[in-house]
């Protein structure tokens, strides 16, 4: 908030100056806790759903077709018959490994080579950022269509593929938040004293990254969860009858005027499964503002 | 070198610069200084002058072009990285923005242990003994502050635990760059006065980067003044005060404001602001803005001459100390 | 004006008073509690006069010249007291009467120049926008204004530097330009809060004599806000020092200096290393910190930093009281020092 | 500012040549046989032998890049496998359906964003604020194929108000058809935009009225609608436009997915239905296109990023 050239007092910004831009702390909250209870409970249920005696998602029932919600079947069933509630759990599963998976890979190759490029500077810096651009140019999503379409659409190959398209932004977004840091003078304190390049890098500066990287990781599994459910309409994600919430919303569309029902319950598990992960990451940076203000 | 006041450290001829897109930024040009044993070295000049990368410059931390540093014997710029960490420890350094020098998210006790973890010199008891030791030696209270945070700490007390970790190390030399700036007046003296006990109690010496001249008189036995990215004047503490003999110097005096109605004195009032180092004035630097100025100091760069022991001035024309 | 408690009667009836604040508090709502940062505040300023406010941070002196000015957040702020500029009610007044006087009657220059000029906008408009608005000129009238303007605070090829943005000047000519904004419509009243903290000794003196050799031309009211003695000590009329929100000590210049009152003056004078002093001279610090300003408190806010505290100061607060030797020192101690020259002048 | 701006052309043309690589080698590098595609499965290995080499496929890959990379300079981006048509034609047909998509969404979003965000910024936490921001919210969580499942269900499906999929009609043929085909993609799209956009300028709108120059222009007596304006709008549109450059990648991915849904005929029917059919070359040329355009829109936002900031021609 301050330039910390000029040489005049620093405090009357923690006491006063702090007062007159005056916004009040922001608790978490209730909703706070409940999404993030909701997305328990969503890891839960696809984690526990083959020993929760949920019906098979793929066993086809030609006495109940297309049904509305019924006692037997609490989302009702699809046009094979199938009970929509278990697909709708099993397909949780999808969202979630591709979501979680393809961030993780991202995260932890984007934020090492981030954290490394803001600290180190120089050439690291100048050509890891450099291919950042050229890969944030290229437009992502036919990259991965035609990776995926001539490669293979397996479960971990979306991931993967997603992962590493994912890179360059989580490395852009790491390294700018690195780089307020990497030129504080308790790095330069840290140096002085010896510490090794790899300690300034894990015991520094990712310990004050990490809130932003958190935050940043939910929002990401929230925009990987949407991008599958794109490739399942592309006919690109998981193949049938292989249940995932983008496919059951896809296929959705042929008896969308005589029953909603199958478009409605995984276009809103995927819709409530969002807003808690958009909740949660944005929560938590509204919170490390605020709290960056007090540093 | 005589044996009573030992040089620890040497800095000659430095030069260092930086690059600005295509242009070059001549923060330093060629500073020779020496730090004695027990002495405090105090370097003032306002902003831009290179006070600060004179600093930097001796811990390594920016790359000179030329000129060498020396400490203990070892020229720092020639040692592997492996031996310049450990050599380094002997010089620590203490930065201006009490805030910014402490990681928000460490607590108070793996701040000041820091050297110890990195070197694995203590643990256990030991460590905690050490970190305790080195809080109450800059009056904070370790029961109070080891598992508190950086941001529970007024500006005055986190400069107190910048210090207490500098000294964990037990270094030779302390830099301190603009130390007291940020804080208020009251707290100021704190600090200043306490810098006094340590260097005192554990035999340190100081080179003390400041802008405010009476702060810098306060502390220092010698001063260095800086404009430019040269020395203009280098003179006993007390000399340099009741004697400039650099027009800047002098001007830069008479511009201090004090807290007293009556001391307005005669004032010599510089016109403009310090030229870009990125072009500095032919010969002398400070020509462009010096009121007594001639065509010689446009032509010839004036070299640093002695004009009474321990006394010297890079000046073409030094006043002389008749008017006092 | 008769409803000026805590002020002296001749202060308040004087004619050309052009401001009275009169037992002015503002008080913020924050997460540990409500915070008194400014408590009780009198002072009149005349026309043509120059107050220095002094304090360390946290003393209040930023709040009360927002609070002066009327710019503080609309939220979470409590304003008590009155503040009467030159005539109108500063304290509740809304905006709409505000923006009359802001820019035209009553201008600020702030701390930092590089944060007060907006980046993106050139000189040239930051200063005509005002003239234009205020004094209703035309482009071209407003252009020659501010090129006059330019060249009074003394900028060097001021016709260029309309044109300018911000970032391509120095420091110190920022500082020029932001007088330069605050001066356009003419204002009776200058607030000048920390105006030379960031820049440098020999720059810092420039902006200081520029500000009063102006002030002087135009006869303008100014108060100088600073942590620093040395800026208010010689260049203005009356000193207001400030402690956790309270004026402590006001008096002209050369009185508060010669015979100070309050202890807490005294010990920020005298933790002020000076150059009069000999190298490695010891200070004398205030020892402790500020309190906080969010629990209550009992008695003089000073009292626990202070050598010359008694019982009574721990549970008594003292008034501001008008020095017997002299009617403009005012002070809030019980053990005023320097009595003898109470006894002198009486 | 010219020298930048040079600077960045130099920039750029780096980047285009690592895109063209990137589009040639993404597409080479992957299993799949072209022949195959052209000939049929059941084909003797001797045809097959024939057309590889006609094509140019028995050359080592950095030869090929090269002839086809020589080709695509002087205009040539070859000919699709499958139905023999120039791929700058396909291109030329298709491109105009995303252009007129990305326009009309993006004034759309703009025209929404920009006052609301100001509108929203100027009383944070206040009642409007806390509405939009929170349908902002809910929105974000809307992907865009939920969207269009649901809107076609409602408008085209219940209340006829729009067509259903795959009823478009060129501009020049019937303007009015043409624009009703268009509104449920372009709100489809815009929305997305329209959430970023707020949320972006929001926030930094609400940053820059606590700069001290925001004080300096009340202390002015300036209105707040002058000052929000003249002295709040420009600062803070600097993430904006930054985040417009990112975007536009998403953008076009966004437009591809809208397209394919609703049967529009443009690049991104195009390219999935190409790669569908292994049709080779026409997904390289349509990728490098798209590639080109997007660095050609970024480099268009760095020029307007100084007329926003004059400080970054001069870092």
């Amino acid at each position: 908030m301050s330039s910390a050239s000029s040489p005049r007092a620093q405090e009357p910004l923690l006491v006063e100056e702090s007062l007159l831009n005056a916004t009040r702390r922001r608790a978490f909250g209730v909703m706070f806790w409940i999404c993030a209870g909701w997305i328990a409970l969503v890891v839960l249920l696809a984690l526990l759903a083959s020993v929760l005696g949920l019906q098979n998602p793929t066993t086809e029932n030609y006495d109940s077709l297309n049904q509305g919600p019924t006692l037997a079947h609490w989302f009702g069933t699809d046009d094979l018959g199938r009970d929509i509630f278990s697909r709708v759990v099993y397909g949780a599963r999808v969202s979630l490994i591709v979501g979680f998976g393809a961030m993780v890979i991202s995260m932890s190759i984007g934020a090492s080579l981030a954290l490394l490029a803001a600290y180190r500077r120089g050439k690291i810096d100048l050509l890891v950022s450099a291919a950042s651009y050229v890969m944030l140019a290229f437009p992502a999503l036919v990259a991965v269509i035609a990776i995926i379409a001539f490669w293979g659409h397996d479960l971990w190959k979306i991931t993967l593929i997603i992962g590493v398209a994912g890179i360059p932004l989580v490395f852009r977004v790491v390294r700018a938040a690195a780089l307020g840091y990497a030129t504080r003078d308790f790095v330069v304190a840290a140096k002085t004293q010896g510490a090794s390049d790899w300690r300034i890098i894990t015991k520094e500066i990712l310990p004050n990254v990490l809130p932003a990287m958190v935050s940043f990781f939910l929002i990401g599994v929230a925009s990987v969860v949407i991008l599958e459910g794109a490739l399942a309409f592309l006919g690109l994600s998981v193949q049938p009858p292989t249940p995932s919430w983008g496919n059951m919303i896809s296929e959705s569309r042929t008896y969308l005027s005589q029953n909603p029902w199958l478009a409605l319950f995984p276009s809103l598990a995927m819709i409530l499964f969002l807003i808690a992960l958009n909740l949660i990451g944005d929560t938590l940076r509204s919170a490390l503002d605020h709290q960056e203000g007090k540093l | 070198m005589t044996p009573s006041t030992p040089t620890l450290l040497s800095i000659e001829n430095l030069v260092v610069n930086f690059s600005s897109g295509r242009k070059t930024v001549h923060a330093v040009s060629g500073v020779s200084l020496q730090l004695n044993e027990g002495d405090t070295l105090g370097i003032v000049g306002e902003s831009g002058c290179g006070k600060t990368t004179v600093g930097k410059a001796t811990m390594q931390l920016v790359p000179s072009r030329s000129g060498s540093v020396s400490f203990d014997g070892h020229d720092l710029a020639r040692l592997t990285r492996k031996e310049l960490r450990r050599t380094r420890l002997g010089i620590q350094m203490i930065f201006q923005d009490p805030i910014s020098s402490l990681n928000p998210r460490r607590k108070i006790r793996d701040i000041v242990a820091e050297p110890l973890d990195i070197w694995k010199t203590a643990e256990g008891a030991q460590r905690e003994q050490i970190v305790r030791d080195a809080l109450d030696n800059v009056g904070i209270d370790p029961d109070v502050a080891l598992d508190r945070y950086p941001h529970e700490f007024s500006g005055g007390q986190c400069q107190r635990i910048s210090i207490a970790r500098a000294l964990v190390m037990k270094p030779k030399v302390l830099i301190c760059d603009e130390i007291v700036s940020a804080l208020d007046v009251s707290v100021q003296a704190q600090i200043l006065n306490l810098l006094q006990d340590l260097k005192a109690r554990f035999g340190l010496s100081i080179l003390f980067i400041a802008h405010d001249l009476a702060v810098v008189k306060n502390v220092s036995d010698r001063v260095a003044v800086m404009y430019l990215g040269r020395i203009c004047e280098f003179a006993g503490s007390d000399e340099l005060y009741s004697h400039p003999a650099h027009p800047y110097s002098e001007a830069l005096l008479s511009a201090a404001l004090e807290p007293d109605p009556s001391s307005d004195r005669s004032r010599i009032i510089l016109t403009g602001e310090p030229p870009n180092p990125i072009d500095p004035p032919s010969g002398c630097r400070f020509r462009t803005r010096c009121p007594y100025a001639q065509d010689r100091c446009a032509e010839e760069e004036p070299v640093a001459q002695e004009i009474s022991p321990g006394h010297s001035v890079a000046c073409h024309f030094p006043l002389l100390r008749t008017n006092s | 004006m008769s409803l000026t408690p805590g002020l002296d009667r001749s202060a308040s009836t004087d004619e050309s008073a052009l401001l009275e604040v009169c037992n002015a508090s503002t008080t913020f709502a924050t997460d540990r509690g409500s915070l008194r940062a400014v408590d009780d505040v009198s002072f009149v300023i005349k026309r043509g006069e120059t107050l220095g406010i002094v304090g360390e941070s946290g003393s209040g002196k930023t709040v009360l010249s927002r609070s002066i000015l009327g710019l503080l957040p609309r939220s979470g702020v409590l304003q008590e007291g009155s503040i009467v500029f030159d005539g109108t009610e500063i304290v509740g007044a809304p905006d709409k009467l505000m923006r009359a006087i802001w820019g035209a009657k009553m201008a600020m220059v702030f701390q930092d120049p590089m944060a007060s000029l907006n980046p993106v906008v050139r000189i040239g408009r930051q200063i005509t926008e005002s003239l234009r608005l205020h004094l209703d000129l035309d482009r071209s009238e407003a252009k020659a204004t501010a090129l006059s303007l330019l060249e009074q605070v003394g900028i060097p090829s001021p016709k260029e530097r309309l044109r300018s943005y911000p970032f391509e000047l120095s420091g110190g000519m920022r500082q020029r330009v932001m007088i330069a904004i605050a001066l356009a419509c003419s204002p009776k009243l200058l607030l000048a809060d920390e105006p030379t903290t960031g820049l440098d000794v020999t720059v810092q003196a420039q902006i200081l004599d520029l500000l009063s050799s102006l002030q002087k031309e135009r006869h303008m009211s100014v108060i100088l806000v600073s942590h620093d003695l040395g800026v208010v000590a010689s260049r203005t009329d009356n000193i207001a020092v400030m402690y956790a929100g309270k004026v402590v000590e006001i008096a002209p210049t050369a009185t508060l200096f010669s015979s100070m009152a309050m202890p807490y003056t005294k010990a920020l004078v005298d933790s002020t290393p000076r150059l009069s002093q000999p190298s490695h001279l010891r200070l004398s610090p205030i020892e402790g910190r500020p309190p906080d300003m969010t629990t209550a408190r009992q008695g003089c806010a000073f009292a626990p930093r202070c050598s010359f505290a008694t019982d009574r100061c721990r549970s008594e607060t003292p008034p501001l009281v008008t020095s017997p030797s002299n009617p403009l020192h005012r002070f809030a101690c019980w053990n005023p020092l320097n009595s003898i020259s109470i006894g002198e002048s009486s | 500012m010219a020298r930048y701006l040079v600077k960045r052309f130099f920039a750029l043309l780096g980047i285009l040549f690592f895109i063209s690589l990137g589009a040639f080698f993404l597409i080479h590098l992957l299993p799949g046989d072209p022949t195959v595609t052209i000939l049929g499965p059941s084909d003797n290995a001797q045809n097959r032998a024939a057309l590889t080499s006609q094509l140019g496929l028995n050359l080592p890959l950095w030869h090929q890049y090269l002839v086809w990379i020589g080709n695509v300079l002087q205009g040539n981006l070859g000919e699709s496998y499958i139905t023999h048509e120039s791929v700058s034609r396909i291109i030329s047909t298709a491109f105009p359906i995303d252009l007129e998509l990305i326009i009309i969404s993006q004034l759309l979003a703009l025209s929404i964003a920009v006052p609301t965000a100001l509108a929203s910024a100027k009383r944070p936490n206040g009642l409007l604020d806390r509405t939009s921001t929170t349908t902002s919210f809910a929105l974000l969580a809307l992907p865009p194929f939920i969207l269009i499942v649901f809107f076609v269900l409602i408008f085209s499906i219940y209340l006829h108000w729009f067509p259903g999929p795959g009823s478009y009609i060129p501009f020049t043929q019937n303007p009015g058809q043409n624009l009703r085909a268009m509104i449920l993609p372009s709100i489809v799209l815009a929305i997305g935009s329209i959430v970023i956009y707020f949320r972006i300028l929001r926030g930094d709108l609400i940053s820059t009225l606590q700069q001290e120059f925001i004080t300096v222009a009340r202390s002015k007596g300036l209105s707040n609608r002058y000052i929000m304006w003249r002295h709040a709008l420009r600062p803070s549109s600097l993430a904006l436009l930054a985040s417009a450059g990112l975007n536009i990648s998403g953008l076009v991915a966004g437009a591809f997915v809208v397209e394919y849904l609703l049967a529009l005929p443009g690049l991104g029917y195009e390219i999935v239905n190409s790669i569908n059919q292994v049709d080779y070359l026409t997904v390289q040329g349509i990728t490098l296109f798209v590639a080109v355009v997007i660095v050609l829109v970024n480099f268009v936002i760095d020029f307007l990023f100084t007329v926003v900031d004059p400080r970054i021609t001069r870092e």
